[in-house]
């Protein structure tokens, strides 16, 4: 079996656990993207791979082989840094052809490698610059140049782009999507931008707290979230909650008048729900019980946040304008076939 | 194949170098199989030098001071029991005056090779100009010192920043109070500092302090030197090697003047203060039988006579001829006919730590004479540790 | 007042200022102006008593007679042969300790660099017995070899400090890039590592050189005379011989100060930054 | 384009032996320099320690005493000088801290030239002790030296400083003061580079002015440049040795002592060679530098933690 | 007359001059904003209101009072920085009654006013922290409190949250928003980011190169714009611009085969102009000669890139979901009614 698999992978620093048994596997040629909280160990699982941290427990193999416990050097991946880790004092050529260099590879060899990277990244022009005299997205160029050379099996980026401003941060995205295309590899992709993660992925891996929430296409899990946690996290604005109960075959909530109908078995007797809504799953009507709190003009779309007479909080999406001091109350309406229920303990989605 | 015989020497001044270079001449000219190669050091930093270069590296020859001061060396087994040339040479006799200050548990541990007196040195101009003739008996002195005084001149001045210029002051004082046989007994540990004798001394210390130069704690002898030159002091006790440095001041035969301590008790004999500079084997060296050579040689009158002339210093060996310098002449009467004894210095006869806290005690006095009991409490506390061991 | 430019303060605050300023500057380097001074006065002068007027003119022989009639030349030659060794010699230790000490996770990596730091900050006079036996028993008492091996030795303290707290400030991506990529540790710490503190390398030889350049202590325990002993020590022999010459002990003084004085204004930026980084003596 | 070759496959696991050398690597970096710490700093600092319950002139051998040096220290007037004198030298040294900061405060302008009187002011700290010392020795020489001369001036008769047993110590840590005001000057000048400025924009809107917002805003901030200052202080302090050696060797009768200078009197002066002796003194000495070691190693070991 | 008055003020940094006259009106009560490109002089400005800078020519009164050279303090303003300031080595309380301290407050008249600006601010429970261990948003809250305590007359704000990530943004958005309709005060609050402009602002002030371009509401600039930087500035995507011409009574571009209206009586024939056109203005059409380059899914919205046959490039907002590699053909359709025309030299609005 080819590209990175990781089979039961624990990583303890001293005595805290933060990577509890993860198993994955990202298909070759994948760009597989890691999203979660702050915290939630994305760098940590990523430097496991590379091999910067030594794997507690478990296993992981890139492209068959056991690399576990292999040197970083000797696993056939290449990283690319938050902050490109640029060696300073060599200028763009040497900073690309150094890996090769240590390793012995002849001079002729490095020269045409390091001509083919910069060729692809268009970095020609700057190959006899240092990196202090680049700007921030042509030093992150050069790192991605830099990983290229060596031409590995497996890149890994470790929010590559949080440093760039927002400009940049979109030109740089597309960037490395049409080198995912070109070179085919396999790519880990760390971020905590929405953005990023759902344009850029063929696979999302959503981490809470060193476990994966679940696995999937950006769409699948916009669509089709396995929990409250995932269906939360992915989406801006995050989906709207609020608390439901089965009754009757039909699931009730304070925060609606309507009923709604039960589509799922799951949605058993009695059972304490939380309903989601998307804020653009719903519509405004001219009349009804939420009162508008504020209203988030942006000129062609706004946000209005809701107090539900329930006092539940919601926002919607629309494209009205609204005074944006808030005030009056208006009604909502939305297609029962957009809500989403989840467990009201364990936030397990009701299907 | 010649023999070589390494001498570390701490002539590091231009005419003792000379003097010590002339030395070896000689001696490699009579013994053209030797080979002396000489190793000098600074005149200060050979005193901490010699202790690491007697167990370290030792040479042939070393250059040191007699009394207690070799006395840690012969303890500890670093020097060479060389009683064997002053029996062969006949030393005993021709180096008598220094026998017991070269003698530790009946042998002979080095041979000496000069010393020099001490005495008052003055300003026979200063004098003049007060209108008083130098006096030979303590009041008399201190009757002077108050003619100084009223004409505003130091009558004794000296510079104890390095401490040893006092205790050639005090020796003089113990040896013309209590004579030289006490002070040996004071030396070697046997008379406690707080007894009535000791405070019989001090009190004549302390007749002469108001006449002593202000400061003099804070000066060194050289710039005492200049007091006297310039003929703001009298008087200045001072071992004749200072005669160079009242000549470089512009001092000559006719203004310097020369005399024996004054007496105090005149009961006692007189007795005079000539510290002696010797030479010992050291117990690791590779050529002793060379080193006994030199040794014999560097005893022999003739050779004395020599070295001593360059050194401006008196022959030890009693058949050598004295140089011509008035101020040598004077010393050398004034030491042959000293009935009572000579010592070597208070940091000679006394052992080296005993000598310190001495040094210290006699300056302190002369600032604050006041606290003498303090400080002769405390000189016995360390008489008592010191020669405990 | 700090936060307060002179600026903005009124035009009579700031003619003050600037009048006050070349006041207090020569206020404080009045010692220093006074010996200058002396070591240009004609001893002359000083016989005559004219100790503060006007040098009758300027004595500039006073250094040829340093130079002539003493070993000072010999000092300050023996200063250099001293001083330079070891500013290569502790730093490049400090450099390998450092690196070891900053890149590494190793269980006493901790209790190592803190011994280091204690030891740099420890009484030197509690080495003295030993280290001068130790010197005496290698056959290196009295010799150059012997004070500047002790100097390298005791300086790693401080440098190994200093070069550890630098790397450490390096980012450490671009250690783990390198490992990434496969380059050995010796490769990282040589191709990487040491061009990236050569502005630390700097500041840490004028450092060294000003520190073991001016000891006094060492040389007085582990050298004598003159063949061997740097230039303060040599100063202080020489102060015995010329009492009363003032002005040869303030132009040997002057010369003596002079190379790191020339040294700070050269590298004064390196020093300063020196200083500060390292924080410690 | 597709992936590049990679050059030769790796094993299929890591050998043991190659985990072993990395644990090494360290080892390897430290060795050179540990060695010869250990041998000159480290190990000689247990053996001062050994050789301080022995009595030993440096020559024979030595003879164990058991506490026979600590206890005759207890009883040695000369020791409680000394230490007296170290704690005048800490207290007076420490001086040095607010007159560098004062001077720094005073310096930290930007006018024309002021580079250079900056640098100018840290002169004295480049220059040796020895220098100093002799500098300050011409200084308070009596007869002609400025200090001298001016207290003549003054009231009429001059004092010589460094004969006087009351004055002397004064003497001489005023002469230390002077290259040590330079460095904490330094320190503080570095310091005040780094305040942050918009606390002080907003001490400004909050009306803290001069003292006040020296006190409040600006001196907090300097903490660390004072931590450091008082650290090379104390330790300046305790180490002193080059200036009572240059200037009094100790004198008038010892009044000048400090233990650092007592301790090599007594180990390898012209007088003493009481080895054991002295490496009692030194020891007593190291113990009242362990305390601030500690501290500096404790909030070094907190900054490390927290880092 | 109340609020803040800039009558012809000018900052110059020795020979250059980064505020070129500005006048402007904040009145009583009022929260504007400044936005503008970096450097535009949106602090210097602010921090000349502030007394931090001196102002080199012109007039600033604070509620009629002429300040223009009084002491930062005598103002009776306030400021929050974008870090913060906060003086670490004072507790979160001491931090905020520093001011009254240094103004010689009595101790029980700190106290309670240091209570109520921290009920307000819910920062009770962390009024003995250090701000060393309070979190970024709780030590912002602590700023704005330091400047409640001393109930200022105006609160400068410089980008106060620009050190805050997106969602602790959000939430402080909102606070400073309650805070701004509790107290009532003016405020003057500088950012570069868009949706805090539009959804705080009672008026934004549009700065370019230290000289005003706009000023007005939200809504207003976004309605319109005064010239073309405006216009592009507002909005978010930007607004797309391309080229045409009028030409008998018609705007006539190579980008589209349509022509449009000449509206406008500045329309006049043969003058060169560029049409603006908003994202969300724009409509798919399924068959049309425009290139799908890029499509970005976040879920709800979907951001086509699209290539005009003029090469000209394109953005627009659809609901609908396309192929993330982009791909195939579309067309666009457009109410002309939405369509902003400017001049194409100056850039100036044909209205
Ligand atoms: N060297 C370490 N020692 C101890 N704990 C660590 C170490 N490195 C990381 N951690 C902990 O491991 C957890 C995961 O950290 P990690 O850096 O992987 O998070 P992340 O998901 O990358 O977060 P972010 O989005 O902030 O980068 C965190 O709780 C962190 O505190
Ligand atoms: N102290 C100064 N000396 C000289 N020029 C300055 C100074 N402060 C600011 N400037 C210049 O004034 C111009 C305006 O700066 P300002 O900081 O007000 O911009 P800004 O709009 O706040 O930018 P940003 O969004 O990056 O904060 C800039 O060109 C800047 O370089
Ligand atoms: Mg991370
Ligand atoms: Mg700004």
């Amino acid at each position: 079996m080819s590209g990175v698999q990781l089979s039961r992978v624990t990583k303890d620093f001293g005595p805290v656990r933060v990577i509890h048994g993860v198993d994955l596997q990202v298909d070759q040629g994948e760009f597989c993207v890691f999203v979660g909280p702050s915290g939630c160990g994305k760098s940590t699982l990523l430097r496991m791979i590379a091999g910067l941290e030594e794997t507690s427990a478990g296993e992981i193999r890139i492209e068959a082989q056991d690399v576990t416990h292999a040197d970083p050097a000797d696993r056939g991946v290449a990283m690319v840094f938050q902050t490109y880790a640029l060696y300073p004092h060599m200028t763009v050529a040497q900073n690309m052809g150094f890996g090769l260099k240590m390793n012995g590879h002849p001079k002729a060899q490095i020269a045409a490698k390091v001509a083919e990277a910069a060729r692809i990244l268009k970095l020609d022009p700057l190959l006899d610059r240092k990196p202090a005299n680049l700007s921030g997205g042509q030093r992150q160029r050069v790192a991605i140049g830099r990983a290229i050379v060596r031409g590995p099996k497996v890149f890994l980026f470790d929010e590559p782009l949080s440093n760039l401003d927002a400009e940049l941060r979109v030109e740089m995205r597309a960037e490395i999507a049409r080198l995912h295309r070109e070179l085919g590899a396999t790519m880990i992709y760390v971020t905590h931008d929405q953005v990023e993660a759902m344009t850029m992925a063929d696979k999302i891996v959503v981490l809470r707290a060193g476990r994966i929430e679940q696995v999937g296409s950006p769409m699948r899990l916009y669509d089709d979230p396995d929990n409250r946690f995932v269906a939360g996290f992915i989406g801006s604005p995050a989906m709207n909650f609020v608390a439901g109960r089965v009754q009757g075959g039909q699931v009730v909530t304070g925060a609606f008048d309507a009923t709604l109908p039960a589509t799922s078995p799951a949605l058993t007797e009695g059972r304490a729900v939380e309903i989601g809504l998307r804020p653009d799953a719903l519509t405004l009507t001219a009349d009804g019980p939420f009162r508008v709190e504020l209203a988030e003009n942006l000129g062609g779309t706004t946000f209005a946040h809701l107090r539900a007479p329930s006092g539940e909080k919601l926002i919607v999406q629309t494209g009205q304008r609204l005074d944006p001091a808030g005030g009056g109350s208006v009604g909502l309406t939305f297609d029962p076939a957009h809500a989403f229920y989840f467990d009201a303990q364990t936030g397990q989605r009701l299907r | 194949q010649s023999r070589v015989l390494v001498f570390n020497s701490n002539a590091s001044d231009p005419a003792p170098k000379a003097a010590f270079e002339q030395l070896v001449a000689d001696f490699e000219a009579e013994n053209p199989e030797i080979d002396v190669q000489v190793n000098t050091f600074d005149h200060e930093g050979y005193k901490t030098a010699i202790r690491n270069f007697l167990t370290a590296d030792a040479p042939d020859v070393v250059f040191w001071f007699a009394g207690n001061r070799m006395r840690p060396f012969v303890d500890a087994g670093q020097f060479m029991d060389v009683s064997d040339v002053w029996a062969e040479h006949g030393l005993t006799d021709s180096l008598s005056s220094t026998l017991s200050a070269m003698t530790i548990d009946d042998k002979q541990w080095g041979v000496p090779f000069t010393y020099y007196q001490w005495g008052v040195y003055m300003n026979r101009d200063v004098y003049a100009q007060v209108g008083v003739e130098p006096a030979d008996t303590w009041e008399g002195f201190l009757a002077n010192c108050e003619a100084f005084k009223a004409a505003g001149i130091d009558c004794l001045t000296t510079g104890s920043k390095a401490l040893w210029p006092v205790a050639g002051l005090f020796d003089y004082l113990s040896l013309r109070t209590n004579g030289y046989d006490w002070h040996m007994q004071l030396t070697n540990g046997e008379i406690p500092w707080t007894d009535d004798s000791v405070r019989a001394v001090f009190a004549e210390f302390e007749k002469v302090l108001p006449y002593v130069s202000a400061n003099h704690a804070a000066i060194d002898w050289q710039d005492a030197v200049s007091n006297l030159v310039q003929g703001k002091a009298a008087n200045y006790v001072m071992g004749n090697f200072a005669v160079a440095s009242f000549k470089d001041g512009g001092m000559t035969d006719d203004s310097l003047g020369f005399m024996s301590f004054p007496t105090i008790n005149p009961d006692i004999p007189r007795a005079e203060e000539a510290p002696t500079d010797t030479l010992h084997i050291p117990a690791g060296a590779k050529n002793p039988d060379d080193a006994k050579l030199f040794l014999a040689f560097a005893a022999r009158p003739d050779v004395q006579t020599t070295l001593n002339a360059a050194l401006g210093q008196l022959p030890v060996n009693a058949e050598a001829t004295v140089g011509d310098d008035p101020f040598l002449q004077a010393g050398f009467e004034m030491l042959s006919t000293a009935e009572g004894g000579i010592a070597q210095f208070f940091d000679r006869d006394a052992p080296p730590e005993m000598a310190k806290a001495g040094m210290e005690g006699f300056q302190e006095f002369m600032v604050r004479p006041e606290r003498l009991d303090a400080i002769l409490d405390r000189l016995e506390r360390q008489r008592q540790r010191v020669y405990a061991q | 007042m700090f936060p307060r430019p002179i600026q903005t303060m009124s035009p009579a605050a700031q003619r003050t200022y600037k009048i006050v300023l070349p006041i207090m500057l020569i206020l404080w380097l009045l010692p220093l102006l006074g010996v200058a001074m002396t070591s240009v006065r004609p001893s002359g002068d000083l016989a005559a008593g004219n100790y503060f007027g006007i040098p009758s003119r300027l004595a500039f022989e006073n250094y040829a007679d340093v130079f002539r009639n003493s070993p000072l030349a010999q000092y300050l030659w023996n200063s250099f042969r001293i001083t330079i060794p070891v500013m290569f010699g502790a730093v490049a230790l400090s450099c390998l300790t450092g690196f070891a000490l900053a890149v590494y996770k190793f269980r006493l990596s901790l209790l190592v660099f803190f011994m280091f730091v204690a030891g740099n900050f420890v009484p030197f006079q509690i080495l003295m017995v030993p280290v001068r036996d130790l010197t005496v028993d290698l056959g290196l008492y009295n010799t150059i070899t012997g004070l500047a091996l002790f100097h390298i030795a005791f300086q790693t303290g401080f440098c190994t400090l200093f070069m550890r707290n630098f790397i450490k400030a390096l980012p450490r991506e671009l250690i783990e890039a390198a490992r990434v990529e496969g380059v050995t540790e010796w490769q990282i710490f040589w191709h990487i590592v040491l061009p990236l503190v050569r502005p630390a390398i700097a500041a840490l030889s004028v450092l060294v050189f000003t520190f073991i350049w001016n000891d006094y202590f060492w040389a007085m325990v582990l050298t004598t005379g003159a063949s061997t002993q740097p230039v303060t020590a040599g100063l202080n022999s020489l102060n015995g011989q010329w009492i009363a010459a003032w002005h040869l002990v303030s132009a040997g003084s002057i010369l003596a100060a002079l190379p790191p004085v020339l040294m700070f204004f050269m590298m004064q930026r390196h020093f300063i930054a020196g200083l500060t980084l390292g924080a410690v003596k | 384009m597709t992936a590049l070759p990679h050059p030769a496959p790796p094993p299929a696991t890591v050998p043991r032996a190659r985990r072993s050398r990395r644990q090494l690597t360290p080892w390897l970096f430290l060795a050179p320099g540990l060695l010869m710490f250990s041998v000159y700093v480290i190990i000689p600092i247990f053996q001062s320690i050994w050789v301080s319950f022995h009595d030993w002139d440096g020559l024979g051998a030595m003879r164990w005493i058991g506490l026979a040096n600590y206890s005759e220290l207890w009883w040695d007037e000369a020791f409680y000088t000394s230490l007296k004198n170290n704690i005048i030298w800490l207290a007076l040294y420490l001086l040095a801290v607010p007159a560098g900061l004062m001077i720094a405060l005073f310096l930290n302008q930007t006018v024309r030239g002021i580079r250079i009187y900056k640098s100018l002011f840290f002169f004295p700290f480049v220059i040796s002790q020895v220098v100093v010392g002799l500098i300050f020795s011409w200084f308070y020489a009596p007869g002609f030296g400025l200090f001298y001369a001016l207290i003549e001036w003054v009231t009429g008769t001059g004092v010589a400083l460094l004969a006087d047993e009351r004055y002397v110590t004064y003497g001489i840590i005023a002469a230390g003061l002077w290259p040590q005001i330079a460095y904490c000057m330094i320190l503080y000048l570095t310091g005040l580079n780094a305040v942050a400025p918009d606390q002080i924009e907003a001490a400004r809107l909050d009306g803290a002015k001069g003292w006040r917002m020296l006190w409040h805003v600006v001196l907090p901030q300097l903490r660390p440049a004072t931590f450091i200052a008082v650290v090379v202080t104390v330790i300046g302090a305790l180490r002193s040795f080059d200036l009572v050696s240059i200037m009094t060797s100790g004198g008038p009768f010892g009044s000048s002592r400090v233990l650092s200078y007592y301790m090599y009197e007594q180990a390898l002066s012209e007088y003493g060679y009481r080895m054991g002796y002295g490496a009692a003194i030194a020891v007593v000495l190291f113990g009242i530098m362990m305390i601030f070691i500690s501290g500096f190693i404790w909030k070094m070991w907190r900054d490390e933690k927290g880092a």
